[in-house]
């Protein structure tokens, strides 16, 4: 699905990866982890051609990143369910509108039965708050809130940053459900958390890969966390 | 040209459901509603200067065109044979409607300023004067005036050239700045908007992000930013330009006897292109906002 | 007062490293510095319109208010005498300048319009013409009419306000239109720096979030908010003007011998007036942003 | 230091709080949990003046909040260290001026001395982005960045809302110790997470009380979290 292909970047400075070369195979499931400021969100970045390479390739379904127009490239992330660190919304807009735009977007809103929408809204605990604005939710409820707009979908590929920094533990475990469920029915699914407890949880339910960036560069970890 | 055309037909009968993705009352829409309206504030004013000194213009030179005078200067035996004879030329000049000699009591009036109202006239040797008044098209003042020199010896055409050009050429110049202020009201609101819509889309940068990241193209971003800011354009505009015109009918009526500047006021078709103006807002705002946000979505990766 | 006036004071003299807290060059503070600079830009129109006028009415009063004419009508052998005895009343009439009888050949130019050049005027009984050109403050029409009514009779002063009240009026008009749009662009400025403060505020609320969660008093955050959207529209409205200044010194100089609108031109007080400009649309700016600023942050909690 | 008393809270909709009554007492540390959306940033809110109370009164430093002038609040700030979840910063200054920013606000620049500064950006990990803007920081980066600016006053309370959701479990002791130094000086803390294993850690260093939100109210955890 994602191969990145002798993959190097630098904000500027120093670099952050160096001749990276990394396949994420579809169906997968992958943490990424690393410490703070190891360049996970940085990883994620250039998986969805947030960020180009300085150097080496990118391929997104086959396609070269670098080289995709950019219609193409908007195109590319309706297959893409992406969860930023710092969850962005259309503030004007009522969460639940929020979480069903990437239909709007690509015009596919008559897709999505309303009851679907109520089960994913009860699932991620935001029944409640569907009719709030965004501004109106607590710092766990937007994260919640950007997990279901991320699947809503049903996207080839899940890319999660941090998705459980601000819940409880309880609530990790309920959005972990939904990204598994969404693995067994063939999706890939890229999370990337600090958070190594929830990886240890994940094990349980799904074959998951662990991916740990170190020393500019990212590696397949072992068994033992 | 084509792309343009796609727009404009998306920005009338496109999704209306695209739209509510763009801010509806962001304080940008605000500052290009004010912005607009005080423009087509100061247009109104602009476009009543400029009405109101062609109107001018067209008065004085419809005053002084149309109207010539035959300055008839003979023995006085002779006057009334030669005045008869220069009636009956005019009658058979195309472009003159109208011609009469002048009485006594009218000739008297004219020379009052500097003759006084007690002078006797009959007791001067006076030439008799002719008043012609052309219609619309004119008569051939030249062609006249050759006619006269053959036929009737001694009448002189004056059509007031010396008196017109110079206040015609001042009315042109009253005309000359207001179109100047209108298209400088133009030039400004261009940028203005412009400008706007640099801000509009930087102000609302997070929303481009969350659209850009779900997937949404280019037009679609710009489609619903171009309608907003056009639409708050044209809104803008027809407010400032209902509140210039009710500003303007409400300016204490200017007494037309005067006639030099018969005031800042609109008549008949100043009205219509005052209501013409939120178009034209409208258009130049539609062109500065699309080429601004092309530019603009370029930028943001 | 005394609240504005120490903000004033810190304005000027204030910390400058509280100016940092404020972004310096947010896209509201382009915008205020191009709004400024238009708004200046027109204003420079404005007042060249204005001061125009102005000096229009002034140079037709002076040049119709300080002539005017005497005619005396008589029989042709008491002519010379009686023009003797105006002249030599008018010598002790207080505030005229100059007074001497037209010749023939100036009466003939001046008739010539109506009765032709080749009119020898000399076998006419008209009166004779006195001009009269008074002294800048003038002279009492009244008294001189009933002076001359008992010492010359059949000399009769006309001191042109016929010609003169009209004209008058219609510059007075114009005049009233150009400081109408001084007035309503300085409305307009202080509108927009009303509304440009708010969204200035309301577009880096979040620096006003970080400022009062950190300890910042309302006076603190306003001071820096204040003082760069003062000094934007200092520097906005100084480029304005410059460039309006240049735009009307590009212009085609105009004929003077029309005499009637002498172009749209800046001299001596122009000049100085739109360089103090920067300075009224500071003020208007800073009082405009404090009232702004007051409200605004009373709403943020 | 801070009392509330009988206090209730409602956004519009239901209450969040009702009848709450807690008094944290001088030189103690405190963490504040419960589940997403049960009130931990409202609760803090309260605290600080960010939020007044529907019923009941909060005081500060003795005096009650809803009857402060905006400059009196503005002084009762400065000594109280703050963390919001989602943490602002003033973009367009560097990391480190906004760091010490609260000394620019008070006019105390130069009570801080450059060594210190520089030990506090070392323990935080941030010396090297000293010189980088906010928004190129990582998500644990501006976590940290906004634990520094909250302690670099030496206020007499800290109030930290979920200040270790986006950093590694190694960093995340960092900052528990810089706020047990604190603490240590007699100074007030109190931590908003969901992150039990935090509190277990705490609990090693510092005798910590644990706040829990359940119910509308705040009630004293026992000893077994
Ligand atoms: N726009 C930028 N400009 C310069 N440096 C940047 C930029 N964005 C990130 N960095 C730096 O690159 C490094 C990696 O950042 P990244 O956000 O990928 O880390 P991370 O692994 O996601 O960390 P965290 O767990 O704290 O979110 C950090 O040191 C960060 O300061
Ligand atoms: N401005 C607001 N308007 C309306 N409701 C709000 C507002 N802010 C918060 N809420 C609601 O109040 C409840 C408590 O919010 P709060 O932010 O205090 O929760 P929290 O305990 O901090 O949660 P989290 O751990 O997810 O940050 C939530 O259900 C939230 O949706
Ligand atoms: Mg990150
Ligand atoms: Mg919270």
């Amino acid at each position: 699905m994602i191969e990145l292909d002798a993959v190097a970047y630098s904000y500027g400075g120093g670099e952050i990866f160096s001749d990276v070369s990394v396949n994420l195979e579809q169906g997968s499931f992958y943490f990424l982890t690393g410490p703070s400021g190891a360049g996970k969100t940085t990883f994620l970045k250039l998986c969805y051609g947030g960020l180009l390479p300085t150097a080496g390739h990118v391929r997104v379904f086959g396609a070269k990143v670098c080289s995709l127009e950019r219609d193409q490239v908007a195109m590319m992330r309706r297959k893409i369910g992406i969860v930023q660190q710092d969850v962005q919304f259309l503030d004007h807009l009522p969460v639940s509108d929020n979480i069903v735009l990437p239909l709007t977007i690509s015009d596919r809103n008559s897709d999505l039965a309303a009851p679907d929408l109520d089960d994913l809204m009860n699932w991620v605990g935001l029944t409640d708050r569907a009719r709030g604005l965004p501004e109106e939710l607590s710092g766990g409820e937007r994260q919640r809130a950007a997990l279901a707009r991320a699947v809503i979908m049903s996207p080839d590929i899940v890319l999660a940053d941090e998705p459980t920094g601000n819940v409880d533990w309880e609530m990790s475990k309920r959005l972990l459900y939904l990204l598994t469920e969404l693995n067994q029915m063939g999706k890939t699914v890229l999370i990337a958390t600090h958070d190594l407890s929830l990886i240890r949880a994940a094990k349980a339910q799904v074959q998951a890969r662990v991916l740990r960036i170190s020393k500019r560069g990212v590696h397949l970890a072992g068994a033992n966390l | 040209m084509t792309p343009v055309l796609s727009l404009l037909r998306n920005l009338i009968f496109g999704d209306i459901r695209a739209d509510s993705v763009v801010p509806p009352s962001g304080f940008t829409n605000q500052l290009t509603l004010f912005i607009s309206g005080a423009m087509a504030f100061l247009a109104v004013f602009g476009l009543a200067l400029s009405l109101a000194s062609g109107r001018l213009a067209t008065k004085w030179n419809n005053e002084l065109a149309r109207t010539a005078t035959i300055r008839i200067i003979a023995p006085p035996d002779q006057l009334a044979g030669k005045t008869e004879a220069t009636l009956k030329v005019l009658q058979t000049t195309s472009g003159v409607a109208e011609a009469r000699a002048l009485t006594g009591v009218e000739q008297q009036a004219l020379l009052a300023p500097w003759l006084g109202h007690d002078l006797r006239l009959d007791l001067l040797p006076l030439p008799q004067l002719v008043e012609i008044i052309s219609e619309k098209v004119g008569f051939d003042a030249t062609g006249l005036r050759l006619r006269l020199l053959a036929e009737v010896p001694g009448a002189i055409l004056d059509n007031h050239d010396r008196l017109r050009l110079p206040l015609l050429d001042a009315v042109f110049r009253m005309q000359l700045l207001g179109w100047g202020v209108l298209v400088l009201i133009f030039a400004v609101v261009a940028a203005m908007v412009t400008l706007g819509t640099n801000v509009s889309l930087a102000a609302n940068a997070q929303v481009v992000n969350v659209l850009r990241l779900l997937g949404a193209t280019d037009s679609y971003i710009k489609q619903a930013f171009v309608r907003r800011l056009t639409i708050k354009t044209f809104v803008g505009s027809t407010l400032g330009i209902l509140l210039g015109l009710l500003t303007i009918w409400a300016m204490p009526s200017v007494d037309k006897s005067h006639g030099f500047l018969s005031g800042i006021e609109l008549q008949g078709e100043g009205w219509i292109i005052s209501l013409l103006l939120p178009f034209v807002f409208g258009v130049v705002a539609f062109v500065a906002t699309v080429n601004a946000a092309n530019q603009v979505l370029r930028k943001i990766s």
